[in-house]
């Protein structure tokens, strides 16, 4: 098997201990709790916080010797701001052209190019204090772009956005993929974006991969509770301890005594929550045994059982509607 | 401060008095003070060195002290205020060409300085000393610009002593004082300054003020003044 | 000089000339060292004059640090947080001092704290209490000389902090006061520390204003600066042992300092 | 002294004390104008010593703050950004020379670079040149004064910039150079811009240094302070006219500063 | 009828002339795109920008004579970070409580169940720059949320936050809006947030309000592009100028060849980006008038039609998925 495009062994003592590997072309979503190692990770691979493991990329090695983040070719779009806030929105997007040699008229033409493509042309002139999160948030994206990197890294660029810009970016990302060979890491807490733009998801927990594989494996057979909450699944652990089952909140039937008949799955325990949910409502469940169940039933249901925090109730599930695998596929 | 000076207490001398005076009269006055206190049990002389000027315009202004001693007449009249009786000359002094110990650029007198490779500094022409200089270097006919002109006369010899100048114009008691750190030459017209003292009107302590300028007249005085090479009025 | 950071090696560009500048800081005071007669040291600091001189430069260098921080912080968050007509030229009338020799400094506050001063004659009248040739003098003077390093410092320091914070206490509930002690100062306290240290060292070392505006009396007016050009004048070799004296007892003071307070950990 | 702000009116606790601060500041100034003889301003600015002096002054304290800059800058970001071994004692080491009383620098220099210095001797034994007694001279002398001054105001405003946008502009792809150029100077501006006050105001007052190290020669080495001390020797009186030759000169350079560089806007 | 808990007519020249009104127990919720003004407003009632304008809130008025923010007790949570670097997390909790006056030892207490209730116990006595984006953002709401603020602005607050957490908070809120009487001003550009959480809904666009109302009633007849989009439809101007059109892209049919039968409503135009969605495909669709609409479709129908971008394609719906409503109703 030949070297993959990407292949990083990190290690950051205490907060991370991860391998990732992509093919070139590749986006890597990258999903995991608050505090998981993801913005660790991606510092990472940019060459901002030492760590002390390999990194190979595109057949170079970045760990032996350390190559410095200038030398790197990323582009990054942090959590936060860091927008340079004595240059110009277009003079930021500009800098990485600079830097790299390019001319003044080159740089400043790409620049406004690349705003305009966000959607903030008309703000080239302004500075970052007169923008609004959105717009900042834009204009990182750009100024990552712009330099058309062989890495991009990109910490929850959606943050902030409008649905209709976050859209454009997407597509935006799309024709990235599609004209380089480069690959993408993308960390999000958004489950449409790791599904629909990840090629791979990696899914980080307490600094360590929990699980890794295209966002379809991932999604269907979720092995941590995060993704089981990330792609809207209940996962349990079966009760012979013989591996999970994840099923969908609509799968589950809530009612006052202990169910009798096919649902074989089933549960003791009282209301934790409830939320209005597209046309019904959404029920939290906590067992008696700890764990928490989300149910989607309808008002009339809600109405019916007399739901509410506290509420003593069974919930149910039939063996059909779930998908049973070994904790380590 | 009600309690510094006591005055006499019968015919006994006692309490503190402050004598501000002149910066080239150090050795000689703390030698004096030294003396003088020896000679009156209970009494401390605390000593205040400065520029003559400064210390003038500071009795002027009634800074605390008794005495004042100048190094220049024109600096005491500017405490003219502040006197408390006419000022007496006890001192004389005057000016003298010095060079270094080893004299690296060959000085063998104010003829030398003419020399573009002889740098030598003069007081500026403000201070007591630098009028003095000027005179001297135009008397004998210098017209070669001396390379600094110093605040004081202890920074020309200073300048001297560390080889950062060839010659300078001194006083003869900033010379001898300086031993064996330089070569003196003296000049073949005698320039001389004159060193009066007075009572301040500010004093507290009058009776032992008045017994220090009596000391310091007195021919014990003399001798002090004479060992460190001053010159008798 | 360099070392590795994550951000790459220093540019020669850079620690070239920052390797002329701190040898052109110390070579002199090599220079000084090695000048100075050593053999002396011990004696000259047993002198009573000598040690009356540094307990009084220790004591009113310190005072001085205290009156810049209790009028100069408010005056420097004055001129960093509050905007008014004339900011601009008070920002100016302070820096005017800065640029006073000090003998002139010293003048100017006997023309205008002295006994027959424009403030002083009246405070004499009232009270019969005059400044001048007093320890309060000194402190005084130190404090006109000091005060302006001090406030430009610590207004760039409380500007660059920023306004948000202040804005976030704000919304929180906090008075201005309360913001002020517990959320700009401490943010900004690495330029209040260096202000201070700057005061504090312009204190120590200052002369010119001192000797003209409170004199020159061991004990109550002799600072060690005063004392060194005393000496000086009569025995310049002499004067070199007190400046190491001086010199050593205020880097014994600034390490004690660094250690406390000037680290880069106090400034993150 | 407070407007309106949406955080609210500035605090007595503050604005009082920043009132007292202004006060003490401008007090002795009024009182040096009001005890000016006037009437012999402009004689005295026609004078062609005073006219030399105070030219010589203007040229070397610039120089002065050119020198600052060029090699205290970098000296200040090497401080703050690098980490090596050491630091903590170049720093120590920088803020040394702050506390030495003017004359002793003088005396420190002449001990390094005089003609028979630590350095100064094999410079002249190879060259024939000497430094005492030159203008060149009242610049180093100017520049040991006022660069540490410098290194400590750019250091905290280098510090307080931060390093994040560093890292940002790495990951774009800059140098460190390009990046210290291009976005830490440009950040850091307002406490350069007060560094570089601070450190010509120190050099338009400094006088002990100078002296001691460059001498006192019309036209070569005597500034306006030298030629106020000289002054002031024989008259104080006239020399207050002098110094007011140089406030107002200061003071016309800070006002055309101030609107270029100091304002409020160009800090932000 | 008796004034509301909440009057403001807010105006900052250039960026905002809103008015907006609630009352006690009200959530209202503030959509609209990047630069609308959202911020503005937030910080107008917060009291951090000067407006000119009016603003009543429990009775008492605000703006004249002009209260300060710390006269306000309002919370405030912001877009990007404002935790004070120099105390800890839970030092920053504790702030606003001291500021009022509570002593210490009840304010760090408090302080603490506040951190715990929001999952960050444990890191109460890190420095800001110590924690995770997620993290911080959490420290900040239990900031805003333990001075019992009478109006809580929270701009989005769930920015950054994952799945498990963000839920937590919509409890947490909820709980809030539960026990007191006071207005939360919500910033988000989630629909599930804005639809499940507020009782009302604002949206700004270009400083101005574009429409108020029930989040139902918004999410059922969106007056603007954005709330279309936000909240997943399609939106058109009728062809007779005689109000507008909604309907769900599920509801939506792709064609090659202009389509007859019971499909009355049509359009001609070309595929303008293809994005995997849930099970199937969601294609969006530039009409030859200039018109941007979404269909959801299944991943066989792409394959049967060849859809790539830039294929021309008709696009129609039934006059029975279509909810017709005024302009201005
Ligand atoms: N200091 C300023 N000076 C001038 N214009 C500004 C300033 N701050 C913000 N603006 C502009 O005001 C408008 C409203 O900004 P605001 O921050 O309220 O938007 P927003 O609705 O919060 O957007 P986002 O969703 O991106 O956070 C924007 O067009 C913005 O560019
Ligand atoms: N400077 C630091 N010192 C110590 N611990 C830190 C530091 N910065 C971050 N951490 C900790 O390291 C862990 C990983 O942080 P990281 O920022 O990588 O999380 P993340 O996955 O990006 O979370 P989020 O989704 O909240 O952004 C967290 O527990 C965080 O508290
Ligand atoms: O020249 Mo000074 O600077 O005497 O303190
Ligand atoms: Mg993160
Ligand atoms: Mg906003």
């Amino acid at each position: 098997m030949s070297t993959p495009f990407l292949h990083a062994r990190l290690d950051v003592p205490g907060r991370l201990h991860a391998t990732v590997t992509a093919d070139a072309g590749d986006v890597v979503a990258v999903v995991g709790p608050n505090g998981a190692g993801k913005t660790t990770l991606v510092r990472c691979l940019a060459g901002l916080l030492p760590d002390s493991g390999e990194l190979t990329v595109d057949g170079r090695s970045w760990s032996t010797p350390h190559a410095l983040p200038r030398d790197r070719r990323v582009g990054h779009v942090v959590q936060g701001r860091d927008l340079f806030p004595h240059l110009s929105a277009r003079e930021n997007v500009a800098f990485g052209l600079r830097a790299r040699g390019v001319d003044r008229r080159t740089a400043r033409a790409r620049a406004t190019t690349e705003l305009e493509r966000l959607g903030v042309g008309a703000l080239a002139d302004r500075r970052p204090h007169q923008l609004s999160g959105g717009q900042a948030q834009r204009v990182a994206i750009a100024r990552a772009l712009v330099t058309e990197p062989r890495l991009l890294l990109l910490d929850e660029p959606f943050t902030g956005l409008d649905v209709g810009v976050a859209a454009t970016l997407r597509v935006e990302l799309a024709r990235h993929l599609a004209s380089y060979d480069g690959v993408v890491v993308l960390v999000t807490h958004d489950a449409v974006d790791a599904l629909t733009l990840g090629t791979r998801m990696v899914v980080l927990e307490d600094g360590r991969v929990a699980q890794t594989g295209t966002p379809t494996e991932v999604a269907a057979r979720p092995r941590t509770d995060h993704v089981a909450r990330l792609v809207g699944l209940n996962l349990v652990a079966a009760a012979d301890g013989a591996g999970l089952l994840a099923f969908r909140p609509s799968a589950v039937t809530l009612s006052p005594t202990e169910p009798s008949g096919s649902a074989r799955l089933r549960w003791a325990g009282q209301v934790s929550q409830l939320t209005p949910y597209g046309d019904g409502v959404r029920v939290g469940v906590r067992t008696s045994t700890g764990q928490d169940l989300i149910a989607d039933v309808t008002a009339a249901a809600v109405a019916e059982l007399l739901l509410q925090p506290g509420t003593p109730v069974w919930a149910s599930t039939k063996e059909t509607a779930v998908v049973r695998y070994p904790v380590d596929a | 401060d009600d309690d510094t000076g006591a005055g006499t207490t019968d015919g006994e001398l006692s309490g503190s008095i402050t004598v501000a005076a002149a910066a080239s009269l150090t050795e000689t006055f703390e030698d004096l003070a030294e003396q003088f206190e020896a000679e009156h049990d209970g009494v401390e002389v605390d000593l205040v060195f400065d520029s003559s000027g400064t210390l003038a315009d500071q009795a002027a202004e009634g800074a605390p002290g008794d005495v004042l001693a100048t190094a220049d007449l024109r600096s005491m009249e500017r405490a003219a205020d502040a006197q408390a009786e006419e000022p007496v000359v006890f001192a004389t002094n005057d000016l003298v060409l010095v060079a270094p110990a080893d004299n690296p650029a060959g000085v063998t007198g104010l003829d030398s300085l003419d020399d573009p490779d002889v740098t030598y500094v003069i007081c500026v022409e403000t201070a007591p000393c630098g009028g003095l200089s000027a005179e001297a270097l135009a008397d004998a006919g210098v017209e070669r610009e001396p390379a600094s002109l110093e605040p004081d006369v202890k920074a020309t010899l200073s300048r001297v002593v560390e080889d950062e100048a060839d010659a300078g114009l001194v006083y003869r008691t900033d010379a001898l004082a300086a031993g064996d750190d330089v070569q003196t030459f003296d000049l073949p017209e005698r320039l001389t300054t004159e060193y009066p003292i007075t009572l301040l009107d500010q004093s507290r302590n009058t009776a032992v003020a008045q017994a220090f300028i009596d000391f310091v007249l007195s021919s014990a005085g003399a001798e002090v003044f004479a060992a460190a090479g001053f010159g008798t009025p | 000089m360099t070392a590795r950071s994550p951000l790459g090696r220093a540019p020669a560009l850079l620690w070239v000339p920052a390797l002329v500048a701190v040898v052109f800081l110390v070579v002199p005071l090599v220079a000084l060292v090695v000048a100075t007669p050593w053999a002396s040291f011990i004696d000259d600091l047993r002198t009573p004059e000598v040690r009356a001189a540094l307990w009084l430069s220790l004591r009113t260098s310190l005072a001085t640090v205290v009156a810049c921080a209790l009028v100069g912080t408010p005056l420097a968050w004055v001129l960093a947080r509050v905007e008014f007509r004339g900011r601009g030229l008070v920002r100016a009338l302070v820096t005017v001092p800065l640029v006073l020799p000090p003998v002139v400094a010293g003048v100017a506050l006997l023309a205008a704290l002295g006994r027959s001063g424009l403030l002083g004659a009246p405070l004499r009248d009232a009270t019969g209490l005059t400044l001048p040739y007093t320890t309060a003098a000194v402190v005084l003077a130190h404090t006109f000389v000091a005060l302006p390093f001090y406030v430009i410092s610590v207004e760039g320091a409380l500007r660059s902090a920023g306004e948000a914070f202040d804005e976030a206490a704000a919304v929180l509930g906090a008075t201005r006061w309360h913001t002020f002690r517990r959320v700009t100062l401490p943010l900004a306290l690495p330029g209040v520390v260096a202000g201070g240290v700057l005061a504090w060292a312009r204190s120590l070392g200052e002369f010119g204003a001192t000797v003209t505006f409170a004199g020159n009396y061991p004990g109550t007016t002799q600072t060690m600066p005063s004392r060194i050009y005393a000496v000086y004048l009569d025995d310049p070799a002499a004067a070199r042992t007190l400046a190491m004296i001086l010199l050593l007892a205020s880097v014994g003071v600034l390490l004690l300092l660094r250690n406390r307070w000037l680290t880069p950990g106090a400034a993150a």
